[in-house]
Parts: C-alpha cells; sequence; structure tokens
C-alpha cells in the first residue's frame, strides 16, 4: 500500500501523479522511452563528479600545486551548468514522461506543471507532429480525502486527453 | 505553504531574503552618507613638533640579531585632529594610526612603519588633542639603522563597520618631513 | 523501485553539496587564496573582530599596506592569525620582496613571539593568506560551537530530526 | 514504529486551504517588505542598527504569529475529494 499524500501539498500531489504516468499509460499501450532521463542525468553527474573531483583534490593536495587544475575544473563546472540549464529549459521542456506505442506508430511526451497554492495539475501532451492539447486537471477529481490517488479516475481523464489530441489531427 | 513547517520556513526564508536587501541598504546608507560629508576626502588632521629619540636596544624583540645592537627610534609629537565625520551608524570603530614612510636608496626599499595608534570606540572619543605624546611603538628598521633618513609622517585611518567593506584613508595636512638624528656615541 | 528516479532524487541531494562548494571554490580562485573565507576564533582583535564574525579575504595585491588587516599562517601551526600590519618594507627592484610586521590591535606587543622559529618578519608572498576586505558578524559562531561543545553536535543532530519529522520526505 | 512515526507527522501537518496558502503568501511577502521599510526608516532615523533589528525581529514576530497558524479562518474553503470505490485496486505502489 502507497504512503497517502497530504492532498493540501500541490507539489507532493504533482509528484504522485508524474510518477503515476508510467503505468497509467503502460495500461494504455504506451511504452516509457527514457532518452530525455538519461541525457539529462548523463549531464547532471558530470556536474557532480567534475565537483567531487574538485573537493577531493582540494582536500588531498596543497592549494597552490593545483590551482590550474582548480581552474579548469571551475570552467568545466560553469560550463556544463549552462548546459543543464539550457537542456532543462529548451529542450526537456518540464517532459516528465516520454513514450510510444508497440508498433512504433504514435509518441507522446507529456509535460507537467503546477502553481503554488492552487488545486490544479496542469498538462501538455504534445504527440509526434507537434500537435498538443493542454488541460487542467483538478485534483479533488482523482484524489480521495485520505490522500489516495483514484487511478482509475485519473486514467479515464488522461484517455480523454488523448482522444482529444487524436481528434486533433484529423 | 499547507503545512505548519512549510509556512514556518517559508516566513522564515522570505525574511532572510529582505534582510540580505536589508544589509545593502545599509551599507549603501552609509556610502551616500560619506560621500554627502565629503568626509573621506578631507579629513584633516595637524601633526607637529615631532622629536624622535634614538636608542639602542640589544633584544630579538627589539630588532637586534647575533648580538648587534640594534638603533631603535622612538618619538614625541602632538596630533590635533577631529575624525567624528567617520562616525555613522554603520561604524563600529575606527582605528587611526600614525605612521612614517621612508626610503632607503642604498638598498631600493620602500618602508611605512606605525608609531602610535588608537582604536576610536565612537564620535566622542574622535576628537583628538595630543600634546608632547609618546609614541607607542619603539621602531627600528629593517635595515642596520633608521638615522638619517627622512621620515614622511602620515595619519591613516581605517573604519570598521557593523557590516559590509573597510575602508581606508589618509588625514590631509602638512607634508611633515622629520630626519631622524643619530644616536648619541656611547662612551 | 524505479533506478532513474532515485538517481534523480540523489542527483538533487547532490546539487545542494556541490553548488555551495564550488560557489567557494570560484572565490578561492578570484581571490586568488585557499581559504578566502575565514571564521575569527581569537579575541586579540577586538574590538573590531569578535570571536565567530566572518572574513571575506582578497589575495590579489602584490603588496600589503601599514594598517591593512591580513590572515596568515605560521608553518607548525594549524590556526590562521588575523592581525594588522603595523610595519612593511619592500623592494623597489624589480619583483621585489616584501616583509611584514603584524600585530594584534587588541595584544601589547607585536607579533615576532608568534612567528616560526627565529623568523622576526613575515614574508607577504609566502606566509600572508589573504587582506581583509568585507566583514559579516558573528554568522560564524554556528561553526565555533560546533567544534568546541560536545553537546552541540547532538543539539544540531536533534534540530535536523525534529525538522525532518516536521518535513514531509 | 514507522507508523507512529506517522502519525505524529500526521497530527503536525495543521494545513490550510489552497485559496489560504495563496493569500498567505501574498500577505507574507508584503507585509515583510512593509516591516522591513519601516524598520529600516526608524534604524536610519535613530541611526542604530541594533534599533533596527530589533524593529524588524519585532515585525517578523507579529508576521509569523499571523500567517503560521492554521487559524479555522484559513480552512474555510476546503475542497470536496471523491469518496472511493469501496473495492479499488490500487497499482501505483
Amino acid at each position: 500500500m502507497s504512503k497517502p499524500v497530504n492532498v493540501y501539498s500541490i507539489s507532493q500531489v504533482s509528484q504522485v501523479l508524474n510518477e503515476s504516468l508510467p503505468g497509467v499509460l503502460a495500461r494504455l499501450g504506451y511504452t516509457e522511452t527514457f532518452e530525455l532521463v538519461d541525457q539529462k542525468l548523463l549531464i547532471g553527474y558530470s556536474i557532480a563528479l567534475v565537483a567531487a573531483v574538485s573537493f577531493f583534490i582540494d582536500k588531498r593536495f596543497v592549494h597552490d600545486d593545483i590551482v590550474h587544475y582548480q581552474q579548469v575544473l571551475v570552467g568545466a563546472y560553469f560550463v556544463l551548468s549552462v548546459i543543464f540549464w539550457y537542456f532543462k529549459k529548451y529542450v526537456e521542456k518540464s517532459v516528465v514522461y516520454s513514450g510510444k506505442t508497440k508498433n512504433g506508430n504514435a509518441t507522446i511526451k507529456i509535460s507537467t506543471a503546477y502553481e503554488e497554492g492552487k488545486p490544479q495539475y496542469s498538462v501538455m501532451f504534445t504527440d509526434k507532429d507537434k500537435k498538443r492539447v493542454e488541460s487542467k486537471l483538478e485534483i479533488n477529481t482523482v484524489f480521495s480525502a485520505e490522500g489516495y490517488l483514484q487511478t482509475d479516475l485519473f486514467l479515464e481523464w488522461v484517455k480523454q486527453q488523448l482522444a482529444t489530441l487524436d481528434n486533433k489531427k484529423q | 505553504m499547507f503545512s505548519l513547517s512549510q509556512r514556518l520556513q517559508f516566513v522564515g526564508n522570505y525574511a532572510m531574503t529582505v534582510g540580505v536587501v536589508l544589509i545593502v541598504l545599509i551599507i549603501g546608507s552609509s556610502h551616500v552618507d560619506f560621500s554627502l560629508k565629503g568626509i573621506l576626502r578631507n579629513s584633516e588632521a595637524s601633526i607637529s613638533n615631532i622629536r624622535p629619540i634614538v636608542g639602542l636596544r640589544t633584544s630579538r624583540f627589539y630588532g637586534a640579531a647575533n648580538g648587534h645592537p640594534k638603533e631603535n627610534t622612538r618619538i614625541a609629537f602632538d596630533l590635533n585632529t577631529d575624525l567624528s565625520g567617520l562616525f555613522n551608524w554603520n561604524t563600529k570603530q575606527v582605528f587611526v594610526y600614525l605612521t612614517a614612510e621612508y626610503n632607503n636608496t642604498d638598498k631600493g626599499t620602500v618602508n611605512e612603519v606605525t608609531f602610535w595608534d588608537a582604536i576610536l570606540p565612537d564620535a566622542e572619543h574622535a576628537v583628538i588633542n595630543l600634546e608632547n605624546a609618546r609614541s607607542k611603538y619603539s621602531v627600528w628598521d629593517y635595515a642596520d639603522h633608521l638615522s638619517e633618513r627622512d621620515l614622511r609622517f602620515k595619519l591613516h585611518w581605517n573604519i570598521q563597520p557593523h557590516v559590509g567593506p573597510l575602508m581606508y584613508g589618509v588625514a590631509q595636512g602638512d607634508d611633515i618631513v622629520v630626519n631622524v638624528p643619530k644616536p648619541a656615541p656611547k662612551n | 523501485m524505479n533506478i532513474r528516479a532515485e538517481l534523480a532524487k540523489f542527483l538533487n541531494l547532490c546539487f545542494v553539496f556541490s553548488s555551495a562548494y564550488m560557489f567557494w571554490q570560484t572565490y578561492s580562485i578570484v581571490a586568488d587564496t585557499h581559504s578566502p573565507i575565514v571564521v575569527v576564533l581569537s579575541g586579540s582583535m577586538e574590538p573590531a573582530f569578535q570571536r565567530g564574525d566572518i572574513l571575506f579575504l582578497w589575495n590579489r595585491n602584490k603588496y600589503s599596506e601599514v594598517g591593512d588587516i591580513v590572515v596568515y599562517e605560521v608553518d607548525n601551526k594549524q590556526i590562521p592569525i588575523v592581525h594588522r600590519v603595523l610595519r612593511e618594507h619592500h623592494s623597489t627592484k624589480d619583483n621585489g620582496k616584501q616583509l611584514l610586521l603584524t600585530k594584534g590591535d587588541n595584544n601589547a606587543g607585536n607579533d615576532i613571539p608568534l612567528y616560526a622559529g627565529k623568523k622576526t618578519y613575515l614574508a607577504k608572498e609566502k606566509d600572508i593568506v589573504g587582506t581583509v576586505k568585507g566583514y559579516f558578524p558573528q554568522l560564524g559562531y554556528v561553526t565555533i560551537w560546533v567544534a568546541e561543545n560536545k553537546y552541540a553536535k547532538f543539539a544540531l543532530l536533534g534540530f535536523l530530526a525534529l525538522t525532518s519529522l516536521l518535513d514531509d520526505e | 514504529m514507522s507508523s507512529i512515526v506517522q502519525e505524529i507527522q500526521k497530527k503536525l501537518v495543521f494545513p490550510v486551504d489552497y485559496p489560504s496558502q495563496r493569500a498567505l503568501a501574498s500577505k507574507t511577502q508584503l507585509l515583510t517588505k512593509v516591516v522591513a521599510l519601516i524598520a529600516f526608516a526608524y534604524g536610519l532615523y535613530t541611526q542604530s542598527i541594533c534599533n533596527l533589528l530589533m524593529a524588524y525581529a519585532a515585525g517578523l514576530l507579529v508576521i509569523a504569529l499571523v500567517v503560521v497558524p492554521a487559524y479555522p479562518a484559513y480552512n474555510k474553503q476546503k475542497l470536496t475529494f471523491v469518496v472511493p470505490k469501496p473495492v479499488t485496486v490500487d497499482i501505483v505502489g
């Protein structure tokens, strides 16, 4: 049994919804693809690695002997941070799920957002033709007061949105 | 904002952010105050009646090395200045110090040494009228002797703020140059 | 259990520490000193600096001036010292070295007894960690408290436990 | 053990409703700025950083008393959530 979430915290609610998307879309016939996530993790961990190397040589050696290495590392850190920022803003665009159908004909990208203090979960569905549907889900229509996600209701809602996206195409 | 701890954190974080702005405002207002008063450029002091007294000391803590005694110089001096303008709400203390600059042309060195200093805790103590005051320090040169050199005296000040950058300056006044006499020959 | 989600969570934790550390390292390189931010540990510069005050250093100046407050390190001693320059002697010849004598505002005598061995001067290039340029009061007291008080660590851990109890994660 | 901790956590949440969350956030920001301005003016007028800090701290305390506790007035607009069907299969966890 999963832990209940506090339904008055939109950040926690959004996180639960984000985490439930792979399961829901699997039931709708999609398999998740991980390119974006893997790229982001790769850039992120290279930043962490640069910082870790800088930290350990700082502890291990005398400052004056390794100043030039530190300069290179600090430079690399800033370049990678800019790349990471660019990736998040212009490539990933808050996409939390990307997937395709089994036969590979259709792809889907889902980016989500929430606003502090509003009980709404904003979702944007984008297909491979860059057609998109934006909708807002009132979170009290899929959560119980005790804080459990009613997965079937959420699945119905996602299904409706995907249908809208399909109709838009024709 | 939904839970007690989050609201507490939010109030704390926002208070911290605004607090940083407040600190910037304090530092800024202090700089504006100083530049309006023009005090940073125009603080004045008169240093006069400087009489050097030269003697020989044999302690390592007075510059002597390997048993060779070292020439030590003290001075008596008069000093009149009003530095109360250096105090505003961001001034924690002012440190004033009387220094002498001199060149050693044989060795090609530039030197500056402190003869006297004082901590001024507030504006009331910033009006200094000293007559026939003794130097606080017994000064020796890195080289063999300080005698026969021309010492150019200056009064410096350093503002220690409650928060922010430290500020330094030199009080304006007549250019006081004093030649240090040779020590009295030992009998 | 989703390995990617766990990795992403761990990465966020890494970023918290790495960004703070890299800020410090960047400042260290810009100011050209191995410890650009120091916490005052002794009262020898009172009332200018008290224990726990934080000092921001700069070390790109070729020469120190009389009246500058400098941080220096003495061989065989762990703790850097924050004192004021009392005298300076430097050569005008190319690449002239500078010798400094320092003193704490609150001390009666100069620092010669503190210097290592038979030294009577500090060498600017070798001994000076940096010159004090900026000041923030009392913020560093937490580090002194944790380092010197054996109960402080428990108090700090207890506080962290309490906040994590109040928090969601 | 962990269920006890969860119980305690639940008791300590003190939630407020969504409109109040928004209102409290903007109220905090506005009030903090006003308090800071007043404290700065007071400190500058009396030429005392100590006075500034005291005024700021006092103002923050008042703000915290207004904003932090979950007063009943902050819980008047609770949402109605779905009632779970008697048999629900949870596939998330």
